[in-house]
């Protein structure tokens, strides 16, 4: 009967943690893990297969658990499938059991194994995908009919659909060694490193430091654990618990996860529950250990068996007394140790050894301990249910089995050999290589800065592991310059009689459950079946029988499955392969690796200066890239649209004020600055005087625009560029691009200006007595101080310099004021003083929009990265007397044809409705396929009084002369006819602007 | 601009009150907003480095000028190499320089100027700054630009602690992840 | 070979599954083949299966340096959509989902094709246009494609980040009901079997080393299990196109090879019922379930170029915050497993089906991120160029000289830069 | 993660970076003949091991750097700033 002792263990008896499994209330003890405390309370059934929903109960002691897997914790702080064996016991914690109904222990699913011999590898890719018995039909109806099933019968725990409350976070780290795993050889190589002088992080997976260490009965063993971990710290490492080394990445940057408050009752709020670290290492030590393996046999997944190092880790760690009555199946030597610790606690222990001969030593031990040792023995089927009470035996015939008796136990514990964790190595690329005298894959040799000690690299004694580990350290100080002492490192291997590879135990005829990957139902059968019908490979046989697919990513059974495949095909193991193991070693929240940048601060928001002056001036913000930008200042119950047609209407009538401060800014400076912008834009610009702007336009390299705005001269050398918002960096990379890599001859700089200057349209036949009432010297903005397309730098009163352009986008006589960012809420200030008694108003980019296409003014919506300069209607804007980026690969000949689309205006036939951009222009009389053009933006034009768009059609607005097109939008409102027209469509000839 | 008499506004205008937060116990992290920044950009041409260099050293009472990615702190203000042909003059005026020389340009209101210190402070700068700000590789007089949250500021390791430069425009929305990421620590704004 | 079907599947429950035989055989290279395809993924697979089954083109090997189908077949997010709208793209695309919608019949093999929906979240009204363009397209050209409103979304997906903290708030969404997803390996599977059953000969571990040529003819090709002579040779080894191309002597490709990475959580009990896609403020993000329970997610390239079958952490995490930022419960979920592909980026982010400089060679490749949901049409069309040695109208741009005539088949308008057309 | 060591920041994450492209790619006269700027905008030799591309210190020193770069296992070989007269002044070590 499994109990807890009277005493032992790392567990603090003195206090009880209570906590509640499927709704009932248990204790453990500070130390326990939950899979322990709930050993401790008698469970046996902690959770149900993937596939056939059969019970299972704890297999293993760590990371590696494929059976206690479970749901911890409840509402919208729910974690499904949390391995019981690493979760920390805290007080209050509530754990329940998943994939099954109502509950672990009666599950109705379980009927499912009643069927479970049509359910083999790979079923459902042969039905399902009609009506049975042979999937007549056609179309994927049925299926997702069928599918609907598969899908709620699959998964395992189940998700909260609610926002985890939690926080999480992101750090940086750099140091000369990380040391990987805390056991003898990692305690050792961190020691060795930090004592040599390095900078040294040990990470631990666990919540206490120590590996195999804190397994052992032994005082000595638990006294060299303190001593080392009392040096480290003197020899100042950095040591992390809890803190899983879950990846390693190119130039050995390892991904750490640091589970900070998993394990606390009542966090404080402050703290990130969990933190991802990116951790840059000069060299890495991965001393990891190894992982137990299981053997296939008959129902070896059931609860009541597990692994031989977990029962000794139940015992020693955790106080708890496993089973009377213990049958022990083992391969190689590793399983005596446990059998002793478990015999001496008083348990009646029989050990199977497949192997025909023991060594003295062991047989010794084993007398010692009265443990029977039957040689030449394996385990081939588990009895009992749910319970285990026996297990019938084969025992050696030659190089087969032969039936051998039943022995009786209430516990199994099983060693089939162990599997160095080679995981990070893997994640490198770095290829595992067979090493059959221990039947393991062991770390390859490579010039990576990694170096691998103790059961990682397949070295099975305790005092080779710390030798290794030593070596491991003295070797990665070396490498980075520091003197540490020689130490020869011992190879792998360390068992005096050599381990008798075991993978499967079955008998001719006698139909069996055994089990490879317990988690996915993986049988050996299945494994036989994929081999049959012709997965032979091992990524096909993986993906074929899901082998090694789930969450435990077959730390246990991999092997097993090759060597099944392996002996299927009459190969060996290495021919077959290994599978390569991706990242992340154990599966890490998606919490974490996002940090804290999630919710409002998924992505940085960008303000502007007067940010806070348009809120509290009633403007209502809309996005632009990262912008907050305002979209329009609704007045009284004013909405969207009855604002921006008011707003439109006064800019036209009076005077209107914009926040443009998003506009890319960047001053190009330098002798060569004019060449430079001369080559850049498609228009001269070396004729441009000082104290005059100029709209210009890019293009790509390959003809097509990329960006336009206006450029001002401030001096002879010295420039002010104004790109879109959109493309306000990717121009600046463009323009170093361009001077650093291809005309390092010019001597030109380029700086971006967008956070020095605030900016703000002022536009409107009223704009220049706006003005005036702003500056110190009103006389600077007459019409012959500052023309249309005049650059002036003067200063507003208050003394704030300011730098202002005549230029409009909105076809009135406008302005664009800069002033330094700092000033920019009194630019407003001065600004809106001045225009509201003029009648002026505010207005955001939903009446800028309505401006700008009333005047066919182009932005993103048209120049979309598949226009040509042409296209866009503004040909006459390519220069013929000089060459620039674009000008030769615009004139590829499907970009010169006629019958391309050109930018137009749009009015709908019945000037009373009202249309859509987005909406396909299609001739009237084939209102289908892929249409002549499509509309880019519409708006209500208070000037005309009707709806009126801006768009792109086959010939542009001559070929449609007199013709009806018809704006097709079927996802919206469906068809109306419209005029194609002038993208002109106010004020043409622009005297409003000169004026 | 010593004629303006125009306020200026900072990024963080009105977004904090100074007081301590966060965990309790001794503050990990002090924050201190430098307003009224005063920053000039100073770019020389290859063959004019050395005196542009010069030049730059000078206007900031310096004997010469730093190398990359290192400042000098002169008796009128600080000079960062922040860019191959580039400085940043910190608390002076940028030299007067002829086209044949090189460029300058203002950039005070273009940067909000935060000062981090106190004991966790490079702790709390590599939650967000992927920086090796050890000793050996960062020590006081260090400057180095990089990404905070997909936005590049510029990091300047001063006596006082550590000067971050933020874009205006994303200033405020990195303080606040600031100040989330700072509690842990215990901070005082001042 | 042993039809799949219910009646089987049953009888061989009774009788310990013994009557599955091979799917696909393990022939050994002839010396000389009428068609010899070069890659067995997807589309190398679908093109033989073609050949065979509908132009009747028997003496066909494709050829394989690895194990079939594993390259990007089985390193995709499995999503199967037709929401293209650039001319030929459109058409060629629409094809694919309607050979997508009766595949598991086609092949008897269920490839799972699950028409879940596919729903891109809009966040601006600007987005919903851009939108409305693309889908009012499909729409005129006969497919399916809708908008729904901010109610009609919510209703369909509850659990999505409507809340205030939402950074890019959610305004609506464009939705292809038509589209979902699909088992990727299945399909490799589906189609070799069904090539494999009509005598095309697969041959797995066989690496290209040389082709040898004969001025402008293909005269065979140097494997690693000896050379292989072919009248017609078609290529179809995304990722390694470059390399293949270069062994032929033929220079350079308008094509750079990036890696893609791809994310899978633990299995959970279903979560999310349809593929969702968030794009905004340069993020970039697409999710689904799998039918195992698993969250499938991808995001953007690893941004350099790149041949190296494994990620690194900057899009880690970038896919993360996406991932919790839209779906704020997936921040408890756990990721399993990622890992990373190789694809052929394009200079305009489409693909080429197109003869070569060399009269009996044939090309598929550059398939950017369409690579999955494009295999049937993808074979359907190459194996109807390399019978009949002339494009089809549908994929008549889709050759390597479209750049030079500029033609624009551009479905993001970022222009000749590989890296912008994920 | 690729670690990139820029001439002027020292070794530095490459997700402060921007890759560039080609870095083999010399871009023709601006009035060279069309087949030229077909052939340097749309043709890549797309080599698989060691290759010249530029990368841009977006977050950093604003430098565009030429890297010699293995595309399999991505071993950096050798960096240095594209624009040569800075890239002297930086050897120079001022």
């Amino acid at each position: 009967m499994v109990h807890r002792l009277a005493s032992g263990g790392r567990i603090d008896r003195a206090q009880s943690l209570r906590f509640t499994w499927d709704g009932r209330t248990m204790t453990g003890h500070p130390g326990d893990t939950l899979a322990s405390a709930l050993m401790a309370a008698g469970e046996e059934v902690m959770g149900r297969s993937f596939k056939y929903h059969r019970p299972r109960g704890i297999m293993s002691a760590g990371v590696e658990e494929s059976g206690a897997i479970v749901t911890v914790g409840a509402g919208d702080r729910r974690d499904p499938n949390v391995r019981a064996t690493t979760q920390e016991l805290y007080e209050g914690l509530t754990a329940t059991g998943q994939n099954a109904w109502p509950n672990v222990r009666f599950d109705a699913g379980a009927v499912l194994s009643l069927f479970s011999r049509f359910f083999a590898a790979g079923f459902y890719y042969k039905t399902f995908m009609g009506l049975p018995p042979f999937e007549w039909g056609k179309g994927t109806g049925l299926w997702m009919q069928y599918e609907k099933l598969i899908r709620r019968s699959a998964g395992m725990g189940t998700a909260s659909r609610a926002p985890d409350p939690d926080s999480y976070e992101h750090a940086h780290g750099f140091c000369d060694v990380l040391v990987v795993g805390s056991g003898p050889a990692g305690l050792n190589a961190a020691l060795t490193a930090a004592q040599a002088g390095l900078d040294v992080v040990l990470v631990e997976q666990d919540f206490e430091l120590g590996g195999d260490y804190l397994n052992q009965a032994t005082e000595a063993a638990e006294q060299t654990r303190a001593e080392l971990v009392a040096q480290l710290s003197a020899a100042g490492a950095r040591v992390m618990t809890r803190t899983t080394a879950f990846g390693l990445y190119d130039y050995s940057v390892a991904g750490l996860l640091e589970r900070v408050t998993d394990h606390l009752p009542a966090p404080d709020g402050a703290l990130p529950r969990q933190r991802f670290w990116t951790l840059r290492a000069k060299r890495t030590i991965v001393a990891t250990g190894a992982i137990e393996r299981t053997v296939a046999f008959g129902n070896n997944d059931r609860p009541g068996i597990m692994t031989a190092a977990a029962g000794q880790t139940y015992l020693n760690r955790y106080g708890i007394m496993p089973g009377d009555r213990i049958i022990m199946a083992t391969n190689n030597e590793s399983a005596y140790g446990p059998a002793a610790d478990l015999a001496r606690a008083g348990a009646e222990v029989t050990l199977l050894d497949a192997r025909a001969e023991v060594s003295d030593e062991l047989k010794a031990l084993a007398k010692a301990n009265n443990i029977l040792v039957r040689p030449g023995t394996a385990p081939l089927n588990a009895l009992g249910k749910p319970a285990i009470d026996g297990l019938e035996t084969v025992t050696a015939d030659g190089t087969g089995w032969r039936p051998g008796e039943v022995e009786n136990g209430d516990l199994i514990l099983i060693s089939g050999g162990w599997s160095p964790v080679v995981h990070l190595l893997s994640h490198r690329g770095l290829k595992p290589v067979w090493d059959a005298a221990n039947a393991c894959f062991v770390p390859p040799e490579s010039d990576d800065p990694i170096h691998t000690a103790g059961a990682a690299a397949a070295i099975w004694r305790g005092e080779d592991c710390e030798a290794s580990g030593r070596a491991a350290g003295a070797a990665a100080a070396r490498a980075l310059g520091k003197s540490a002492p020689e130490e020869a490192a011992p190879g792998p291997g360390g068992w005096a009689t050599p381990i008798r590879p075991l993978y499967e135990v079955k008998l001719p005829g006698k139909k069996l459950k055994s089990f490879v990957d317990p988690q996915n139902d993986v049988g050996t059968e299945d494994v036989r079946l994929a081999h049959r019908e012709g997965f032979v490979s091992v990524e096909h046989l993986k993906r074929y029988t899901t082998l090694g697919m789930a969450s435990d990513q077959g730390k246990m059974g991999n092997i097993v499955g090759l060597a099944l495949m392996a002996e299927a095909l009459g190969r060996e193991i290495p021919e077959v392969g290994t599978t390569t193991f991706r990242p992340p070693y154990t599966p890490i929240s998606i919490g974490a690796l996002s940090g804290r940048n999630v919710g409002s601060h998924f992505r940085p928001l960008r303000r502007t200066p007067m940010h806070d002056w348009n809120l509290a001036n009633g403007g209502v913000m809309t996005m632009a890239g990262l912008w907050h930008r305002p979209w329009f200042f609704p007045r009284a119950k004013e909405g969207k649209t009855e604002a921006y047609i008011r707003e439109t209407t006064t800019v036209r009538e009076a005077v209107g004020l914009c926040d443009v401060t998003s506009l890319g800014k960047i001053a190009v400076q330098g002798p060569d600055a004019t060449t430079f912008l001369n080559r850049v834009y498609t228009n001269p610009f070396a004729k441009l005087a000082v104290g005059k702007a100029r709209y210009g336009i890019m293009l790509r390299d390959d003809g097509i625009v990329m960006d336009d705005g206006t450029t001002w001269r401030l001096s002879e050398s010295d420039y002010f560029m104004t790109t879109t918002t959109a493309h306000a960096a990717k121009v600046m990379a463009w323009l170093e691009e361009l001077l650093q890599t291809r005309w390092s001859d010019l001597k030109v700089h380029v700086a971006s200006v967008s956070d020095q200057w605030a900016g703000a349209a002022v536009a409107g036949p009223k704009s220049r007595a706006v003005l005036e009432a702003c500056l110190e010297d009103s006389s600077v903005v007459s019409n012959e101080a500052c023309p249309f397309m005049a650059v002036i730098e003067t200063t507003l009163k208050g003394g704030i310099p300011c730098r202002i352009a005549r230029i409009s986008f909105s076809g009135e006589m406008a302005y664009e004021a800069y002033v330094p960012s700092d000033y920019g809420p009194a630019l407003m200030d001065l600004l809106w003083a001045a225009a509201k008694p003029l009648g002026g108003c505010l207005y955001g980019l939903e009446a800028l929009g309505a401006l700008r296409i009333e005047k066919g003014h182009v932005t993103g919506a048209e120049l979309d990265g598949r226009v040509t300069i042409d296209d866009a209607g503004l040909g006459k804007m390519a220069s013929t007397k000089k060459d620039y980026i674009g000008n030769v690969l615009r004139k590829r000949p499907e970009l010169l044809r006629g019958d391309r689309p050109r930018l137009v205006g749009i009015f709908p036939k019945d000037r009373a409705q009202t249309f859509n951009a987005g909406t396909i222009l299609c001739k009237a009389d084939a209102v289908s396929g892929m249409g002549e053009g499509w509309i880019t933006a519409v708006t209500h034009s208070p000037a005309l009084g009707h709806w009126i768009g801006l768009g792109y059609i086959a010939g542009g607005h001559e070929a449609w002369q007199g013709k009806t097109a018809v704006a097709a939008d079927p996802v919206r409102k469906g068809n109306i006819e419209v005029e194609i027209v002038s993208p002109h469509m106010y004020d043409p000839s622009g005297e409003r602007m000169h004026g | 601009m010593a004629s303006t008499q125009a306020e200026r506004t900072s990024a963080l205008a009105g977004s904090y009150t100074a007081g301590r937060f966060g965990m309790d116990g001794e503050a990990g992290v002090v924050f201190q907003e430098m307003v009224n920044l005063s920053l000039g950009l100073v770019a020389a041409w290859p063959d004019s480095f050395a005196a542009v260099a010069a030049l730059a050293a000078e206007a900031v009472g310096a004997e010469a000028a730093p190398g990359p990615g290192k400042t000098v702190a002169g008796t009128k203000g600080a000079l960062l190499r922040t860019e191959p042909l580039k400085f940043w003059i910190v608390g002076a005026a940028a030299p007067e320089l002829s086209p044949e020389q090189g460029a300058s340009l203002d950039l005070s209101h273009s940067r909000c100027h935060l000062r981090v210190s106190g004991p966790a402070a490079a702790e709390l700068i590599n939650r967000h700054l992927p920086l090796d700000l050890g000793e050996a590789s960062c020590p006081v007089g260090t400057v180095m630009a990089s990404a905070f949250h997909h936005v590049g500021v510029t990091l300047w390791r001063s006596e006082a602690g550590f000067e971050l430069f933020l874009p205006r425009g994303f200033a405020l929305s990195l303080w606040e992840i600031l100040q989330d990421s700072a509690a842990q620590f215990g901070f005082e704004v001042i | 070979m042993t039809r799949f079907n219910a009646w089987n599947v049953f009888v061989n429950g009774l009788t310990g599954q013994k009557g599955w035989s091979r799917q696909w055989r393990d022939p050994e290279p002839k010396d000389h083949y009428d068609v010899v395809i070069v890659g067995a993924g997807l589309h190398g697979l679908a093109t033989a299966y073609y050949l065979a089954k509908k132009h009747g083109v028997t003496k066909v090997a494709v050829l394989e340096k690895g194990w079939l189908g594993g390259g990007n077949a089985g390193r995709n997010t499995t999503i199967v959509r037709s929401n293209y709208f650039m001319p030929g793209n459109r058409a060629f695309y629409e094809h694919s989902l309607e050979l997508w919608e009766n595949l598991s019949h086609e092949l008897n093999y269920n490839v799972m094709f699950s028409q879940r929906a596919h729903v891109s979240l809009l966040h601006s009204p600007a987005a919903v246009d851009g939108a409305a363009r693309r889908y009012n397209t499909m729409q005129l050209t006969g497919s399916d494609g809708e908008l729904w409103s901010l109610d009609e979304l919510k209703r369909n997906i509850p659990h999505l980040n409507y809340g205030p903290n939402a950074r890019f708030p959610i305004i609506g969404a464009a939705v292809q009901r038509r589209a979902g997803t699909a088992r990727h390996d299945a399909v490799a599977w589906g189609y070799a079997r069904g090539a494999d059953g009509h005598g095309v000969d697969i041959i797995q571990n066989c690496e290209v080393t040389g082709v040898t040529r004969e001025g402008g003819q293909v005269t065979g090709l140097e494997t690693t299990r000896g050379t292989i002579r072919a009248k017609k040779v078609g290529f179809a080894v995304a990722g390694n196109t470059s390399r293949l191309w270069q062994m032929a002597d033929l220079g350079n490709l308008p094509i750079e090879t990036h890696k893609l990475q791809a994310f899978v959580s633990e299995p959970l009990k279903p979560l999310l019922d349809q593929v969702v896609v968030f794009g905004v403020g340069g993020a970039h993000f697409y999710i689904s379930q799998s039918d195992k329970g698993g969250m499938v997610f991808g995001g953007d390239l690893d941004w350099y170029k790149s041949y190296a079958q494994r990620g690194n952490l900057p899009i880690v995490q970038d896919v993360a915050e996406a991932a919790t930022s839209i779906l704020p419960c997936l921040g408890r979920v756990r990721l399993l497993r990622h890992w990373s592909g190789v694809m052929d980026m394009s200079m305009d982010g489409s693909h080429f089906i197109c003869k070569t400089p060399l009269d009996n060679l044939y090309l598929n490749a550059g398939w950017n991120y369409g690579g999955f949901k494009a295999s049937p049409a993808s074979g359907w069309y190459f194996a109807d160029l390399i019978a009949n040695d002339r494009p089809n109208p549908v994929i008549a741009n889709h050759d390597l000289k479209r750049f030079e005539r500029g033609i624009i088949i551009d479905e993001r308008g970022a222009g000749p830069d590989p890296k912008l057309h994920g | 993660m690729i670690r990139i060591r820029c001439p002027f920041c020292g070794e530095r994450d490459h997700s402060e970076f921007t890759y560039g492209g080609d870095g083999s790619i010399v871009y023709p006269a601006l009035d060279a003949p069309m087949e030229d700027w077909v052939k340097a905008v749309f043709e890549r030799e797309n080599p698989r091991g060691r290759q010249l591309e530029t990368w841009h210190h977006t977050s950093g020193c604003r430098a565009w750097l030429l890297v010699e770069r293995d595309t399999m296992t991505h071993e950096i070989f050798s960096v240095r700033l594209a624009h040569e007269g800075a890239g002297r002044v930086i050897e120079e070590g001022t």
